[in-house]
């Protein structure tokens, strides 16, 4: 079985790498193959480590628990086992996607949309501010703290310095609202001389990981896939 | 009321989510984990309008006979081989970690490695020094791949052996990477940030609800 | 008076003598661990109580320390595993709720000896409701909110607001129309974030905007998802856009689908449209991954005019490198408001460079207190958790 | 002729990336590694935990990333087991149990490490938001099977360990922006020490996180690998990978280098 996987993938691996020269039946059957199996995987995984997990089972419980309230031999796992009941709101509220299929009741997937949305945005505001503005604004000024107390090398305060006026320059390469004239167009020039280094040496930087993966795709063409021919 | 009463429920939980981010209490963060809950309770429903949505796409292209249309059954088979095996039986099932072992994890990767064709592709024709910007791009860009490599600092030692430091290659790469790309991404991430929570903060409000769609 | 020197004599002698045979005695004695106290832990959610001691010398003798709690006066038990000797502090969080808990620290020291403190009061844990730790947070986030609410306020009848030139957006309808002369399709990608990503809202706008624009030239507008919950948000986005100009005829409901929601496999199937549809035009807006330089490059390949955006700044250098024209960070997000010219986005945008202003104070304080020593502003950014 | 090679067909590139990787694929050659900072830190970090502490692995690598992220997760976790500190290891992306849970058993198989006592794989929960805070307040409410399917609560251990309280430090391995979500979540909220392993696309993007102190470690790509193997005195995937890569550097640049050559004698010529 390992050895029929290992050409499968092979063969797979060489009809995406066809695409480089152009497209043609062996990427389109590869390409579409991909699709399907990719689909098929994450509906294996939304329903076994979403859907039945945190949905069903709580449910179920409850249900049993609620049936326990009934006959009447409620124990205290039974009693917070009715919390579960609570998940027929996400259900429901799932539900009404389905919404969508009679063109007059449209509307409602409205509500999953905007309490989702909701949600997102609401718990952006405070987290955004604390782990990007609060944090990259004190990691921006915390070496000048260690200036005062003079513990900060030549080199470490030119590169302090260097960093408050490339942030501020950088930032007001983004001012929307007024004119990039005079002083604003000079600072926002240096700006974008900042951003370009920045995006080079970004650049330059990631050659080294997509290599590393097409060396590991190399090598196992060469070495797991040929190796088991000759 | 069909617009109003879902930018209601967008502002509650909107602002809900924010108070528990404030608030330690063990009763907002019971609130705030049984939302976090929700969310993934509610997004598999959506799942399966989609995998209707792409099966429609593929039988139409099979019934009119579209240019390629012999693929769409490939999707197909794909799509119920996993779904047939994987639904039933987890996804721990030999068959269906075996297909996923050995057809999609490769493709991944493959896909994934023609980025090394494509960056030296896209490297060559965009890195001309047409103008200052250009230059400074492309500069540092050589910098950096230079110092990424061992070999960096080993010219550097060979042909620099005068300056007083070695291993200037990598240093300086280091050096761009923490100063000049440091500054630079710091002021992106401010920017960025700043338009995410004005963005948030129209979207609780109600703002911006185009979303919603259109309609009363 | 002489009763009275006889007697200080004495004790100075007793005295000295005793801290004699303290210093030089064979045997080290042990001090107990001082000032236990036991609190209910601050800013939590009530499952917790925080037990402080003070510290001791390096040179002690004590190898470690245990705690021990009681509950509503019952029997001392140990909890939780064996400190090291630094420790001078123990998160209990294994507490029962509603219950009074008492405390001793027992000191270990290298003979094996345990010394025990004095024994705390009695502590029931409580939740708070606000996090003190988070007021500056709070603070922030109010005179933001404020700053971008007073702008969206005072632009909201102003029908020209100034918004400074965003060349990607300028090439919106120069795309559009370069399709539509050479009728082919227009292609949008809005990236791998889910619907709760503000930055996918965010390119969802922007494709409201192009889709009015497509509507009106009939040029096809294709959008393959790769988020169930997205799809069917655009969809009734693209729908509104093409009634809102009057051509709900033109709108094809199967031009925005479903693709996959893995990452490459979308990429496959993205690439795989791009060399067979040869779009004249490709949109690729929202949060992007590594698969952005295989549609970039792709898309770059079948020399169509290619406009990105991405609020992923790691992503940015290869749209830069492979696009046209690109939308930088923060331009994403104006994008919406440049494309409407609705006054109340318009004023948002003003809000926002309020907002940077804010951050350059803070940092021009900030670095000029730091050089005389005050750090309180540093001291208020500080996270915590 | 100048035209030709600035209009150079990109398949001619394709083919000269393909020659210079798959030759020195065939014909390994050494080279020397200085190790960088970021990695001796968590190297450090790592050396001076007791035994006895409790590292978490967060495998954020998809399958189609595994080049650089699995050299480092092998160095690392090698490491650990050598030193008798045990790994809890989880994963944000869907595709990954499978992948991680295989590496996690050959390298423990490798050190004798048992599952359950010295490691456990928790495996995937949808949601990475939701996982990460949920973490924070109890591992079990999130996971509360583990890959096997086995109870956490009654995994040994797990016994002592209800959240990030009691994780010394949480290891990022990651291709994505991962890191970024644990550091705002888990560290900024929860405070749990945090360090990554990145693939080499995101690394710009962490450094400033490791000026703000928010990252104490990081290991970048393939250099960061071979580093830490070079710390740990055994040379692997990482060292390997490392050399074949420098060839496609200098071509790449060498290529760029030509480009550049022939556009300013063209600009020369026509101005």
């Amino acid at each position: 079985m390992e050895i029929i996987g290992i050409w499968v993938a092979a063969f797979l691996t060489l009809c995406i790498y066809s695409f480089l020269y152009r497209d043609n039946p062996f990427y389109r059957f590869a390409e579409h193959l991909f699709v399907g199996i990719s689909v098929g995987y994450i509906i294996i995984i939304s329903i076994h480590q979403g859907v039945i997990p945190l949905a069903w089972e709580p449910l179920s419980e409850a249900i049993s628990a609620l049936w326990a309230e009934i006959v009447g031999t409620t124990t205290p796992e039974t009693r917070n086992a009715l919390w579960g009941l609570f998940r027929i709101l996400p259900i429901a509220i799932g539900l009404l996607f389905f919404a969508r299929l009679s063109s007059r009741h449209t509307w409602l997937i409205r509500y999953p949309i905007a309490i989702l949305i909701g949600f997102g945005a609401g718990v952006a505001i405070p987290n955004v501010l604390q782990a990007n503005i609060f944090a990259q604004t004190r990691g921006t000024i915390e070496p000048f703290a260690a200036m005062n107390a003079g513990t900060l090398s030549v080199l470490d305060t030119f590169n302090a310095v260097l960093i408050v006026i490339g942030v501020i320059c950088t930032l007001t390469y983004f001012f929307f609202s007024v004119e990039h004239r005079g002083p604003i167009n000079w600072l926002s020039k240096v700006g974008i001389a900042f951003l370009m280094i920045g995006f080079g040496a970004a650049f330059g930087n990631t050659v080294m990981g997509r290599l590393a993966l097409l060396i590991h795709r190399v090598g196992f063409l060469l070495n797991d896939w040929m190796g088991s021919i000759f | 009321m069909k617009r109003q009463i879902p930018l209601a429920f967008c502002f509650l939980f909107g602002i809900a989510m924010i108070f528990t981010q404030f608030s330690p209490h063990s009763y907002s963060q019971a609130v705030y984990k049984e939302v976090i809950n929700w969310g993934l309770i509610i997004s598999p429903f959506a799942m399966v309008l989609a995998v209707v949505t792409l099966i429609q796409t593929h039988v139409t292209r099979i019934n009119l006979r579209t240019e390629h249309w012999q693929y769409s059954l490939i999707v197909f088979v794909g799509m119920i081989v996993m779904v047939l095996i994987g639904v039933p039986f987890g996804p721990q099932n030999s068959i269906v970690e075996w297909l996923y072992n050995n057809v999609q994890v490769p493709m991944d990767a493959t896909m994934f490695s023609l980025l090394a064709f494509f960056i030296a592709s896209a490297a060559f024709r965009a890195f001309r020094a047409r103008s200052f910007e250009a230059f400074l791009l492309l500069a540092t860009a050589m910098i950096v791949m230079i110092g990424n490599v061992p070999v960096g600092d080993l010219v550097w030692n060979k042909v620099m052996s005068w300056m007083p430091w070695t291993d200037g290659a990598s240093w300086l790469r280091q050096w761009i990477l923490d100063v000049l790309n440091n500054a630079a991404r710091r002021g992106i991430i401010l920017g960025v940030s700043l338009g995410v929570i004005s963005q948030s903060i129209r979207i609780i409000l109600g703002i911006e609800r185009s979303y919603l769609g259109g309609g009363d | 008076m002489t009763y009275n020197k006889t007697f200080i004599c004495i004790t100075t002698c007793l005295l000295i003598f005793l801290c004699g045979t303290y210093a030089f005695s064979q045997e080290p004695t042990f001090s107990t661990p001082t000032n236990v106290t036991a609190k209910d832990t601050p800013n939590d959610d009530g499952s917790s109580i925080t037990v402080t001691w003070d510290a001791v010398p390096e040179d002690s003798g004590i190898t470690g320390y245990k705690i021990l709690r009681n509950t509503d006066s019952g029997e001392f038990e140990e909890i939780g595993k064996q400190l090291k000797p630094t420790a001078t502090q123990y998160k209990d969080s294994e507490i029962e709720k509603g219950k009074t808990h008492a405390y001793f620290v027992q000191a270990i020291t290298d003979s094996e000896a345990l010394v025990n403190s004095q024994q705390t009061e009695g502590v029931i844990a409580t939740g708070q409701w606000f996090h003190t730790g988070k007021t500056s947070l709070f603070i922030a986030m109010i005179i933001l909110c404020a700053a971008i609410l007073v702008s969206i306020y005072l632009c909201r009848n102003n029908q020209d607001v100034f918004v400074r030139r965003i060349p990607g957006l300028e090439a919106v309808d120069e795309a559009i129309g370069r399709a539509t002369e050479m009728g082919r399709s227009i292609l949008y990608v809005l990236g791998l974030g889910g619907v709760e990503n503000v930055a996918t809202i965010a390119s969802m706008t922007i494709l409201g905007q192009v889709a009015r624009r497509t509507a009106d030239y009939e040029t096809p507008l294709r959008v393959p998802c790769n988020d169930p919950i997205v799809l069917n948000v655009v969809r009734e986005m693209v729908k509104t856009s093409y009634l809102d100009e009057g051509r709900p005829d033109a709108y094809q409901e199967e031009n925005i689908f479903y693709l996959t929601g893995d990452q490459f496999a979308y990429a496959a199937g993205v690439d795989g449209m791009m060399i067979r549809e040869k779009p004249a035009a490709v949109f690729l807006q929202g949060t992007f991954y590594a698969e952005s330089l295989l549609m970039a490059e792709t898309g770059n390949s079948i020399g169509a005019i290619q406009i990105a955006g991405t609020d992923s700044e790691h992503q940015l250098p290869f749209f830069i490198a492979a696009c046209d024209y690109t939308l930088i960070g923060e331009e994403l997000y104006a994008a919406s408001a440049y494309l409407s010219k609705e006054p109340m986005l318009l004023g948002s945008l003003r809000g926002q460079d309020w907002g940077k202003i804010v951050i350059f104070v803070t940092i021009i304080l900030g670095v000029t207190l730091e050089l005389f020593g005050i750090n309180w502003i540093t001291t208020l950014l500080q996270s915590v958790r | 002729m100048l035209e030709k090679i600035m209009n150079m067909d990109r398949r001619v590139i394709f083919i000269l990336v393909a020659l210079v990787v798959i030759f020195p694929t065939l014909v390994p050659v050494r080279m020397p590694i200085t190790v960088s900072e970021p990695t001796r830190n968590l190297y450090d970090f790592i050396e001076t935990l007791p035994s006895g502490s409790t590292i978490m692995i967060a495998f954020d690598y998809g399958p189609s990333s595994l080049a650089e992220p699995e050299p480092m997760a092998k160095a690392v976790m090698q490491h650990c087991f050598s030193k008798g500190i045990k790994i809890i290891g989880m994963t944000l992306l869907p595709n990954t149990p499978t992948l991680a849970h295989k590496l996690m058993r050959k390298i423990a198989a490798e050190n004798n490490a048992v599952y359950g006592e010295d490691y456990v794989f928790l495996g995937y929960r949808p949601g990475t938001l939701q996982v990460i805070l949920g973490m924070g307040t109890d591992i079990s409410s999130v996971f509360e099977t583990d890959y096997e399917n086995k109870t956490v609560d009654e995994i040994p251990m797990m016994e002592n360990i209800t959240n990030y309280d009691q994780i010394d430090l949480l290891l990022d391995l990651a291709s994505g922006s991962t890191t970024e979500a644990w550091i705002i979540y888990a560290n900024t909220r929860y405070g749990v020490k945090i360090a990554a392993g990145v693939t080499a696309v995101i690394i710009a993007q962490m450094y400033p996180y490791l000026q703000t102190g928010q990252l104490i470690g990081l290991m970048p790509g393939y250099l960061g690998a071979a580093e830490y193997e070079k710390l740990l005195n055994a040379p692997g995937d990482g060292t390997i990978g490392l050399n074949t890569a420098t060839y496609a550097h200098l071509l790449i640049i060498g290529l760029v280098i030509l480009g550049n050559i022939a556009f300013f004698i063209q600009r020369r010529r026509e101005g």
